[in-house]
């Protein structure tokens, strides 16, 4: 977790700066298709964060000793644009970017029904455009959206949120100064159904009780935003028919 | 430059194209000289001094404008420093790659980059603070999201609306505008068969023999060109270029860097 | 994660383990929370600030810590830097290879230096030279040298005896012993079947569903967590984790971080 | 175009720093065959510009998928020599050889009879050992002699020349005061027989009258160097036969 | 060779710092077989040095191009450990390793039967734990011990030693202040049997006198060093032995 | 060492090359311990400070030595600073690549560097401008820009007459000559049957077991060695190749480094 200092973070009513209660989430919009050459794409505003995320596949898996014989590979590619950040950010992957491709793309793969696409990949490429604290989880629940909209056959969505510990409390979904000054941030997705974990990463400095009471406002969170999902692939089918098809 | 898709644009539907350009319709109705339609939605990214986010046609790409503190180059200690840096993201299309800067992509950048500079769009010179030592960095970075064809101009009209909006701040110090002026309009053509077509789509830069790029401003005067792809051109269609560029330019001008 | 020499664990072996672990024995006879044989030789290399020899069961890391002078993160000026570095040296295991770090080293290394990072192990506060230009960087840079599973938890181990006995250093400087301590345990588990195991071996860890870390310091509390591979886990077995991770770990603690 | 500047580049009688007049070239000499290994070689002096040029090919384009079934890919790779500049150039390429690399192995595509060898791939190597403005038509003006020199069948020579602007008036083939301190460069290169322009880039600024003028300067220079180029051809066969081939 | 400096490297009875004579070596201790997954490994004690060799093969050589019909291509990679050196050393090969690399790959090269294993290579990893001059003597001397513990088969084995000039005397195995402030260092490598010369570097100042000193005092303390080598793999088939196989 | 230009030297043209050798004759004619004909064009590069190009037989190279400011090594503040750099540009072979040196062009670049800097021929102590902050860089860069055997003596020649002719000047400074002093000839042979043969053709290092340089100074003392190639050499032939080296290269150094 961050740097310590003296900026309090909840107010005299448990508030937090930007108003909210321990249990809110910031707004969170998502659309689907928004681009075109994608064989599916979401896009995902989550209070300041925008976030799209584009999928390519199944295609050939490629250099050939990358293939798996028994299933489809999923390659998450997180990115961050060089102006999505305060302080410029150079192109190119760096080891914390690398280090979330890799839990995206293992979330990813419990989800994805891998085994029906053998010796192939499935491309989920996540573009940062702007960034405000849970980009992660951001981009993985909007990659399940995108890959529902490419048409990959999935067993299950993946949707995410994240707790944290701040003034010594236990809110839901950080904002960017919460990351920055706050004591805890623990990210986890789940998927939806089975509420089964598939991806969790903590650091910072949490109790056993507090860890517990976190996973429970994620879980009870998660709900409310896979519908959110729902919602998204929903609008986009009746946009469709609407169209004529 | 990328194949379609499947990598290979089939000859029927080249034929198809060509056969249309007889008639002076192009595959998708517009005439030679007409651009598609140019959405700009400037302000995109408020974590970036300026930004922009432009759609043409297809084609979508996000421009964001980071300025920095940092040393001047030794031959102009006088000046801040413009840098722009083009990411064609395997998202935008199915064959673009992840990884460094390919050479179409550093063509891209470089001529967007050219026209900006030439025509003294950013004044340099008001970005020193220090003589020498301390100076503005001006990083123009654009992100191709979506790929169909004509990338310098969706990238120079996403530069310039990113400009236009951008404001320099640091701690301790008075906030300002960019200083930013005479905006140089990139228009680009290929040629398919003899006909110059304006703002190609992806099919058409494919089978286009040859493309060329103005810049120009308002003065009417010319502030960058470039020729690409393997064919060539006539002296007559490089000045047939250059006015049309003028004129269409101008057009654009009026109705999207106001 | 690396497969086996041959690239595959083969189908009967992995049908072995999974039937041993029904009567809860793991191939190798160890119990679900049992670590293999730790050694922990100190100091192994005199050339460096601090360092150590960790061996568990099979796998075999060495730890070496330096401390330079150099420049704070410009967010952190009142602040020593640290960083972590694993190097999977192509010696350690036959699919292996040389070059720049991938993305399981990379893991590997964040993971350790969460744990070390968070529980606040190193008092960067007190490796201010001169602040906001001149601090202390700690590096702890691991080679493996053998691999047979569970880095995560015998870099942690290496990371921390190095931590323990290093000294800063410097020309024309009092030396003074680098200010260590809250030291956090890490404790990784592989799910198979509907078992948690510690220290997972190689075959175990490749024939995993999912593997978890939890690193936890002396008061209880946990600092850092990280899920890998493809599979899931249940809320109830991360809780499970999290309660092997302070029991198993605070015997490590006691045994071989005193 | 670079940096402003007090430097006065015409004196009152219209002539420049060097004493040319402003249709008059730089002493340009070419000569072929300089190299042992490659297939074909040329080496041209350009005022200041030393240049070497080799071409290698045609020989089975590799890696395999850069192969074109349909003809001969042109790879033209334009590098300065560490010692070429004033400030010492790191070894590799940067952005700028990158492009100008790009532009010349376009415009040698143009003049190749590239249908002919399908599959495979012609190497052009120029090596820019001292620099003094131009040096990427000088190259490619030397670059097209190679390729004949090789033996490479070609249905024209690609040959070029500047022009810029230079305290407000148009002037040929700029020296390396002029391109720091003028107001516009004009590279521009064409076949020769049927005058087509194969490489055109501009930065500066040129009134439409003003690129008019400086095509005109530059088409009638062209085939001066034109004439040059095949002097350096027949030179190089005169010398074998006296050589007794 | 380093720094001048005003260090004196011998006293009065012209001993070194360390209280060797002249003609001492440093102690040596080898180990075998100290890693698991390795075919065969040797770990070097040299005075200060601490190296581990870990050999693998003779396996397909890859990528495919890089395979001799004829014979195996012995690839050696000497690395230093970032905390190995005073300075920490960053991670990577840097224009010294690739250098030492190479020259013991060809010393090894001719140790071992290559022409038995056509199209394979084997891999001979030298990590530099520990370093305190004459680490790629050392490295090659374990080497050699590692291949002939992998069972890879050897014509012979190899044996370096290093000499070198300090304070103007020829002394064999330079200590690290030797190596920094002497005037000479040539480390020597030898076929053990044959005493052929596969591995010779110098630099430094020597006359041809000095040298050829220099070189009977290294052929002398190879044959010492031979001697450790063999132990070294006695004592391992000796405790295979004991343990009963 | 790069093959021919078809990737393998024929058997017929090495049994005719040692046949020719049981005769004392080498393929083109040379005497074992003849050089090639060697042309020098010192000064070549007017932009560089200081240049050569060199012919040996058909084997080109161009030196060119730039000086510029930058910071002494930590371990030497009182030095200026020496680099050698050597391009096998891709033109130069037909199987030489573009990209970061390899192995060969290393170990070239480096014992061609190894002779002059234990010659102490640039007098790196008058190089200095302000005592551990700044100091000249002397950058050796050389490209070889035709390939016929024999680089390191090649290139050696060319950084040496390079060298001679520097001159190191900038702004608001005097001008002054490189201190150069105290010349290191190298003398490369290879061994092909049980002959040394000096300055080899590409032919003769492809067929040969091994090769050894010798650097000697005016002084007759050793500078520097270096073996290469796979095969290996007794140490009477070492002996010989010192002696052949002092002789040939005494006759070098009256010939072209005066």
């Amino acid at each position: 977790m961050g740097t310590e200092s003296n900026i309090k973070l909840l107010d005299e009513n448990g508030l937090r700066l930007d108003g909210r209660n321990e249990m809110e989430l910031r707004p969170i919009k998502i659309e689907t298709n928004v681009l075109e050459r994608a064989d599916g794409s979401a896009f995902i505003e989550w209070g300041g964060n925008k976030i799209i995320v584009s999928v390519y596949g199944p295609r050939e898996a490629y250099p050939k000793h990358t293939q798996d014989i028994d299933k489809a590979v999923i390659k998450a590619r997180y990115n961050m644009a060089a102006f999505s950040v305060d302080e410029r950010k150079r192109p190119g992957p760096d080891r914390r970017s690398v280090e979330i491709s890799k839990v995206i793309s293992e979330a990813l793969s419990s989800a994805v029904m891998v085994e029906q696409f053998p010796r192939t990949q499935v491309d989920v490429f996540i573009e940062v455009i702007q960034a405000d604290a849970g980009t992660r989880i951001a981009g993985l629940t909007a990659a399940s959206v995108a890959l529902a909209a490419a048409g990959i056959p999935m067993r299950d969505m993946v949707v995410g949120c994240t707790a944290g510990k701040v003034d010594g409390k236990i809110v839901l979904d950080l904002s960017k100064e919460e990351d920055n000054f706050g004591q805890a941030d623990l990210p986890m997705a789940v998927l939806s159904r089975s509420g089964e974990v598939v991806l969790v990463q903590m650091d910072g400095d949490l109790s056993v009780e507090e860890f517990n009471h976190a996973t429970d406002m994620i879980l009870d969170a998660t709900k409310r935003i896979a519908q959110i999902q729902r919602d998204a692939l929903v609008a986009r089918y009746s946009v469709e028919t609407q169209g004529g098809e | 430059m990328p194949k379609d898709a499947s990598g290979i644009l089939s000859e029927i539907k080249k034929g198809y194209i060509i056969n249309q350009l007889k008639n002076g319709k192009r595959g998708d109705g517009r005439s030679p000289e007409e651009f598609r339609k140019i959405t700009i939605i400037p302000d995109y990214v408020k974590r970036a001094q300026g930004s922009a986010y432009v759609m043409l046609g297809d084609t979508k790409i996000i421009a964001g404008i980071k300025i920095e503190q940092g040393e001047p180059f030794p031959d102009t200690p006088n000046q801040g420093v413009l840098t722009t840096n083009v990411e064609m993201l395997p998202m935008a299309f199915p064959t673009f790659e992840p990884g460094p800067p390919n050479e179409d992509t550093i063509e891209i950048a470089r001529v967007v980059d050219r026209g900006i500079r030439e025509a003294k769009t950013v004044d340099l010179k008001k970005l020193v603070i220090e003589p020498g030592k301390k100076v503005w960095i001006v990083f123009i970075d654009i992100d191709v999201i979506d790929f169909d064809g004509n990338l310098i101009d969706a990238c120079t009209l996403g530069a310039l609306t990113a400009l236009k909006t951008a404001v320099v701040k640091a701690e301790g110090m008075d906030e300002f505008k960019l200083p930013v002026d005479n905006l140089p309009i990139s228009v680009t053509m290929v040629k398919i068969g003899n006909t110059l077509l304006c703002d190609p789509s992806v099919e058409e830069e494919q089978m286009a023999e040859a493309r060329i790029t103005v810049s120009t401003t308002e003065d009417g005067h010319i502030r960058a060109m470039q020729k690409g792809k393997v064919g060539s051109l006539s002296i007559d269609e490089i000045k047939n270029a250059i006015s049309i560029s003028l004129k269409v330019g101008s057009a654009l001008r009026e109705t999207y860097i106001r």
